[in-house]
């Protein structure tokens, strides 16, 4: 069977989405903010909801995802989406409102503002690209940085002593009664992005449905920030960060029950 | 004629904020302007107009819903007092550089730091040069009665949306706190979907349709060229409100040898003043500043044509004096300004001022003449 | 006319709304009134006081060093105020907060027993409005009628109802108000 | 033989050659040009086509949405 | 002579922290000065020297970080860059309300909001004036070159424990970002717990000993009239540092008809343009502040009594233009007084700024006079 | 037995510390802040830490605390105590520093600041004032507030819709690697308030040992901002906020470990 | 009889009132006064002093440290 | 001597530490040197250059718009930077990165087949050191001493040991220019 045969229209199982656009995004080769975007269209396109939706985009790598998904966005300060999301999310309840948050932008500046908003159980969706560093400002410790790990601020490997500990604040939004979903996923195999895209479908589907905060963690890679290739980066995660920042649900339930802490 | 009521400046504000068809109202508590958002929480208006109130968990949270709330095109607002205006700066010019239309009022207190609690107007330079970096302005207006704390909500918003920018209410805790008559205005109705669209379907995010592109609020600009242009929109903006939108009040300024100048809670001393310095012969007038930015350099530089000296009379170490010198240098004029200030929550009284005029005009008042320096 | 004055006390006393009902009468009768309070850092029992000004003409500084009227209700009010009050004016106090009675000769000084009055009256709440028909009686700046269209706007709905006491507190407070004068 | 045979196309221009597909390819259909593109990255091809099963693993993992996969039943 | 070096000016700023006995950094990266902290991590000076170094949550926490570790008499430094300088905005007002030593570095970028990351000057305003609420100066020092980046750090923190203030270094991302050649100082020891004790012992909090009463960093202060002591105070404190620490360079300015005054980058691009200016054989000096607060008002105001003209070149849309009218204004001349900036993150190019100067001095040029407004 | 016969120096068993000076504190009558800083300066008595010592003072209603214990004071801008004290601590490594913060600077603004210090793993004490209200500004929710609880600026309850959750912040605290000891305690009866001594105590000696944070949460009543007498104020928060607020240690364990979440 | 007797001295100027005390002892030995001080509150005072055993409790729990307290073996 | 130069590639050929290099060796000969490069966030495999200025007297602006000389590693620069060489300015240039080659005819271009060479000598990164003497050759405004002091002071101690192989590209690259200049 000739490749020009299965090449038709009919034979179609794969295209990029409609909602997300031409433009060659700035990221670098291999960077998982790509494929999560990709989903995030491909939602938004399945799920009906351009019209609907507002994205938050946050200072950080992904400052630019405006450019690449046909959606109305604002450009967030640095870890304030959350506080914006929130204001965009009270004066227009019928809007499906998501902030998309770097590690630093999230869990450093903005911890307060993803804290509360979680707290008040808002009704958007957080994704949280946890790629342990921050790649934008050129490669310097996170939040969620591990342990011994190597960045442009720590270039002797985090010291926990130091520097503290990596934070999985995932784990703490998890205990807020404000949010509803809770999860952390990945997107290095083919594999574990499809179950990341069924999981932002649910915490799509819970935000329309009013049911509070969903918040979807998505362990990732900075390949540059790492200094590896992204086929090592992929690696390294899968060895090191995804044993710390292990992958599952951590909340499934409906706004206002308490965890047991 | 609107209902009259006996009010708080800072009950006003809610009050004037629900009757105009304000969206929404994102605040944290902060003496002396609390009263704001407790008004606004005893009045409800969710259940009346649909209006959202939001107590944030800061004031950098507020600025920053502000900022989202405004970018889709309703009429947003928050308040605080000084050191709460300080965490708002990031956030202010944010909403500078993404040209949002919305409405912050800061009821000064005394400064630096966490200060006194007591009134003051030490956030001029903060308000009018910019709190924030870059190169911006916003629209600043300086009430000196309950009842213009009520009017100028609703002129804020309007001069906010004229130029998509922000705009300040620059109060101070003596007006936020006092209690005065005020007529308010009718209940208008909060914008409706189609309006908001007919009026900022080319900027606000309200959801991308088929019909349009995508709409996208940021300051961000990578490219210089791009960047540089964005500020000179800018800077054009600032000068067509210098050119369409000083406001200022004028009192006995027609024969008078020496203006006094000052805005708000001080004006309102100031206007005493005038009164017992005329009684004394002085020829004495007052220019009341009511926009700060765009500030009245015009009515300023007319009057240094004839006023032998100028009498800047603010709650703070001298700020304002040096826009009235800009004023009077612009005009080729050599007439002196001097300036007259308490701190630290005090409020001059209107004999301190008259004192002061004479102290520093001595030579003037001696000889007659103008004095240059 | 303008009328320039201080209500100081304790917190809980109902300076405030005294001055608040004032205010309100004074627009009933189509003055202008600014009502300035005292604020502070919250503190049970602390001292509070109000500034009024009612006047036929637009007015100026709401703030004021000097007084035509200060009504004052306790001591710390008292060693704070007494020498605000113009040559001339007028000074009103309770006796029951103050330990060392006014002394000024140049003002007239008037003393109301209204903490013992509501007490007798069997409603310590009235407190105020005792104190604040004395003051009506010396300073008779507003008709009775505007007065009580002013307890109206001010009072809440839902307190209407109390409005005849409180009436009934103001002209009890007209009738005990002595005249001290000292020397 | 398999049942279904696929094939994909590259957005030749659009690649960075980060090779993320070619490791997520389960029958190593995949692989990096010699060449360059305009860009000077070496882009992914199919280097071995008849494998193909259009199973979607490579335009999936890709960042950059570079990849269009068809799947046919086999004839 | 020190050990020659090619640095980055963010690297330098590390370097000479650690030289000059700095006993804390703390900051947050954002470009385009993450090299100040990579730098001082990467030379760890804590086994060296014993300087603490850490990467704080935000510029929230970096300048409270600060507050903190300056009030217990110690060199303490941060570093960022515009939208982070205006997160400190609260920060920096608490600082100079306690009175509080420290060095606070901003290498600009262009704005407002988040902006670019290329050069601005646009911060001048926020640095001079008050970004921060209330009335307060900090000492500005705006370096030229990579050697003054290395020179500033330590007048910087000799100036700030002089007047226990505040003091900024404004730079931008042009100084931050460029190598030169520069000779760095020796190691200095960092202070001891005595060298502590015996300068700051009434007010640093080391400690309550018996032989002391506590001492309380406060910026706050209930009492009106105690506050206002303060205020008067603080301003007592900022005239004598317009009397003593004015500085400046001036360059050509002797027979000088026209002067450009220019700070930083700025400064470097109008040193070339008066070579360009003076080869057509235009008279043109260059007078650069190096000190921005206090601001040289006395040498431009000796200059305003023979120049025609001024022109303020900034990267900005025009801020320490207003200091400089300000100045020529209270010499009584009339002197003109323009501006040319370039916004956005460009750098203007010297010929641009001699194309500026001929054109907006055109009359003067002309007809070989002054010419008032 | 005569009183003048009992009232000697050598039966002496109780009096004021000698860290605690005679000045009258602007408290209203039977704030719970009182009582607690009676203890700090009881502890720092007894422990000889007068010299060592400093403490920093938030905004709040402690925000004079600095004028009645005899000790070094810094206070701090609203919220940023932990960043000040961190500050401090860490080129002050042998002084013993505490921050002492309500439940509006703790929680609210200052969230991200408390949680990074304790991420860190700061040797410092936190002291956390949690009267579910902000006394200072006159009675506003604060992120503590009980469901339902009538403050300035939820008029007609706390409602969880509107203004989210009350916060259980110190159990999310517990979890950070960075702490050491974490405990919740009340000083409402003598029975808690020499527990709460003993609690502190150890607090304290942890700091000193330099095992990391340690966090003492004290549930408080502000019985100006909650409309009611101090004993009711007592009942009322045995009721309903205890409840909510269980006393007891949320962790005790050395720096570094991690908890289960 | 207790065994231990005990007393308690309360700043009655300090005092504000607050009747902590009054809720802690265990035996009813206190009671806030009619009279008030000069700060205007009802201070506490030993009302039942034969009561007291020197426990501490209204001490204890005193905001404003008012109270002094002695305890001696009952003789 | 004032030589205004400006490198521009691609981030990893080695633009910003062969300007650096040049600048240090500026340096040892005592000469005034300034470094400026371009910055942005991070990207990899994204264009990168860098303003060198190397002088005898102090040097003003350290941006410029002209170049006395241009070292053009890739298309985009080319198409940036062709234009911004003075009149009578030198543009040196590696084919290998570059389509369209420059066709300014009043200034002189030199090519360097840097990249084949690289390969050559069994080691791409040396790349930008042959690059550094072809324009050493054409430049030749330093002395091959002060550039071996440079390469010392520039090279961190432990790379030290790679000194000979970059003074070997160096020669390398002195002998394999190539003008070009058009017409
Ligand atoms: C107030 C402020 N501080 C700092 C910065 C600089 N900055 C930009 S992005 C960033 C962190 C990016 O890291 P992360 O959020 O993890 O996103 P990533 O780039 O890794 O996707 C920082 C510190 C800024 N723009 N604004
Ligand atoms: C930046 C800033 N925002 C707001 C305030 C006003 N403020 C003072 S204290 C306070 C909250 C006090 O509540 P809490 O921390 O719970 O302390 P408490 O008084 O209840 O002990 C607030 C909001 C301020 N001083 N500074
Ligand atoms: S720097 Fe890291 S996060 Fe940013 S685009 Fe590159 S790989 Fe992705
Ligand atoms: S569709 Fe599947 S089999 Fe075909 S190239 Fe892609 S990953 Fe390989
Ligand atoms: S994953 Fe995409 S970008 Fe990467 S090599 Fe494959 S096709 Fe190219
Ligand atoms: S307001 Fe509340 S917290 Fe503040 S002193 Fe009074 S009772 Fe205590
Ligand atoms: S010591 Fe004990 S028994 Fe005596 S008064 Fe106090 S609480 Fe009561
Ligand atoms: S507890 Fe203290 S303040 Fe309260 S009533 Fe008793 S003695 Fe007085
Ligand atoms: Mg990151
Ligand atoms: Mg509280």
């Amino acid at each position: 069977m000739d490749i020009k045969e299965i090449i038709k229209p009919e034979n179609l199982v794969y295209q990029k989405s409609e909602v997300l656009n031409d433009d060659i995004m700035h990221y670098c080769p291999g960077c998982s903010h790509g494929v999560v975007h990709k989903i995030l269209a491909e939602l938004i396109e399945e799920m009906g909801l351009q019209e609907k939706t507002i994205g938050i985009a946050p200072v950080g790598c992904a400052v630019f995802a405006y450019n690449y998904i046909d959606i109305d966005w604002q450009e967030a300060a640095h870890g304030r989406a959350p506080a914006v999301a929130t204001g965009v999310a009270r004066v227009n309840p019928d809007n499906f409102v998501f902030t998309y948050q770097g590690d630093g932008d999230l869990a450093s500046i903005g911890a307060a503002e993803i804290m509360h908003a979680c707290n008040r159980g808002e009704n958007i969706l957080v994704v949280f690209i946890n790629n342990g560093i921050y790649g934008m400002t050129g490669g310097q410790m996170a939040p969620t940085t591990l342990e011994g790990m190597v960045t442009a601020t720590t270039p002797y490997g985090r010291n926990v002593d130091l520097n503290g500990y990596p934070m999985k604040i995932t784990n703490l939004i998890a205990q807020l009664p404000g949010t509803s979903y809770v999860t952390r996923q990945a997107v290095h195999t083919a594999a574990t992005a499809r179950k990341c895209k069924r999981s932002l479908k649910k915490a799509i589907q819970n935000v329309l449905d009013k049911k509070g905060t969903s918040f979807v963690e998505v362990v990732s890679t900075c390949n540059s920030g790492w200094k590896m290739s992204p086929v090592e980066a992929n690696n390294w995660m899968e060895e090191n960060m995804i044993p710390y920042y292990p992958l599952g649900d951590l909340k499934d339930s409906v706004k206002g029950e308490h965890s047991e802490n | 004629m609107g209902e009259l009521r006996l009010m708080k400046g800072n009950e006003v504000l809610a009050e004037a904020a629900i009757r105009c068809g304000c969206d929404g109202y994102f605040g944290y508590p902060i003496t002396p302007q609390s009263e704001v958002m407790e008004t606004l929480m005893a009045r409800q208006p969710w259940n009346e107009t649909g209006m959202t109130v939001l107590q944030a968990e800061s004031e950098v949270a507020s600025i920053n819903m502000v900022y989202g709330a405004a970018a889709t095109g309703k009429k947003i607002m928050t308040s605080s007092s000084s050191p709460g205006i300080s965490l708002m700066a990031e956030g202010i010019s944010y909403i500078a550089g993404a040209e949002l239309p919305c409405l912050i009022v800061n009821v000064q207190r005394g400064g630096p730091g966490l200060g006194t609690i007591q009134p003051s107007q030490a956030d001029y330079f903060q308000s009018v040069k910019g709190g924030g970096h870059g190169d911006y302005k916003m629209i600043v207006l300086a009430p000196a009665s309950v009842q213009e704390m009520n009017d100028f909500v609703d002129l804020g918003f309007e001069l906010a949306f004229k130029y998509r920018n922000p705009a300040m209410i620059l109060a101070d805790g003596a007006i936020g706190q006092m209690m005065e008559k005020v007529e308010l205005a009718d209940q208008k109705p909060r914008w409706t979907k189609e309006q908001i669209l007919e009026m900022s379907s080319d900027w606000a995010t309200t959801g991308k349709t088929a019909d349009r592109k995508k709409n996208i609020v940021t300051s961000l600009e990578m490219d210089s060229d791009k960047m540089e242009e964005n500020n000179r929109r800018f800077q054009e903006k600032y000068r067509k409100m210098e050119e369409e939108e000083v406001r200022y009040e004028a009192i006995q300024c027609d024969d008078a040898e020496f203006v006094i100048v000052a805005f708000g809670t001080s004006a309102r001393v100031c206007q005493k003043a005038v009164e017992i310095a005329r009684a004394k012969g002085l020829k004495v007038g007052l220019l009341r500043p009511i926009t700060l930015f765009p500030f009245p350099k015009k009515a300023i530089q007319e009057l240094a044509r004839k006023a032998k000296g100028f009498l800047s009379v603010e709650m703070s170490a001298g700020q304002m004096v040096e826009d009235i010198k800009l004023s009077v240098y612009e005009a080729g004029s050599n007439a002196r300004v001097n300036h007259f200030g308490r701190m630290g929550g005090i409020i001059p009284t209107p004999t301190e001022v008259v004192e002061a005029l004479e102290e520093k005009f001595s030579w003037e008042l001696s000889y007659g003449v103008k004095r240059s320096y | 006319m303008t009328e320039e004055m201080i209500i100081a006390g304790f917190g809980g006393q109902g300076v405030l709304s005294m001055g608040k009902i004032l205010a309100y009468s004074g627009i009933m009768e189509d003055k202008e009134v600014t009502w300035f309070p005292s604020y502070g850092p919250e503190m049970r029992g602390g001292t509070a006081n109000v500034t009024v000004i009612v006047s036929d003409t637009r007015i100026s500084s709401p703030i004021l060093q000097e007084f035509d009227t200060a009504i004052i209700l306790n001591q710390q009010s008292m060693d704070k105020f007494e020498k605000a009050v113009k040559p001339g004016g007028t000074l009103l106090y309770d006796p029951n907060g103050v330990i060392n009675p006014p002394t000024r000769t140049d003002i007239n000084i008037y003393k109301v027993e209204a903490t013992k009055t509501a007490v007798e009256m069997g409603n310590p709440k009235v407190f105020n409005m005792i104190v604040f028909g004395s003051y009506l009686k010396v300073r008779p700046i507003l008709s009775l009628d505007n007065v009580e269209k002013g307890l109206e706007k001010s009072l809440p709905e839902r307190y209407h109802k109390l409005i005849p006491l409180n009436l009934e507190a103001i002209k009890k407070g007209q009738e005990i108000v002595a005249d001290v004068q000292l020397v | 033989m398999a049942k279904v045979k696929g094939a994909v196309v590259v957005d030749k221009e659009g690649c960075k050659g980060c090779s993320l597909c070619v490791e997520a390819c389960p029958h190593d259909v995949l692989a990096l040009h010699k060449e360059v593109n305009s860009k000077g990255y070496h882009y992914s091809y199919m280097e071995n086509p008849d494998a193909c099963i259009g199973c979607a693993n490579c335009g999936v993992v890709c960042p950059d949405t570079c990849i269009t996969i068809y799947r046919a039943k086999a004839s």
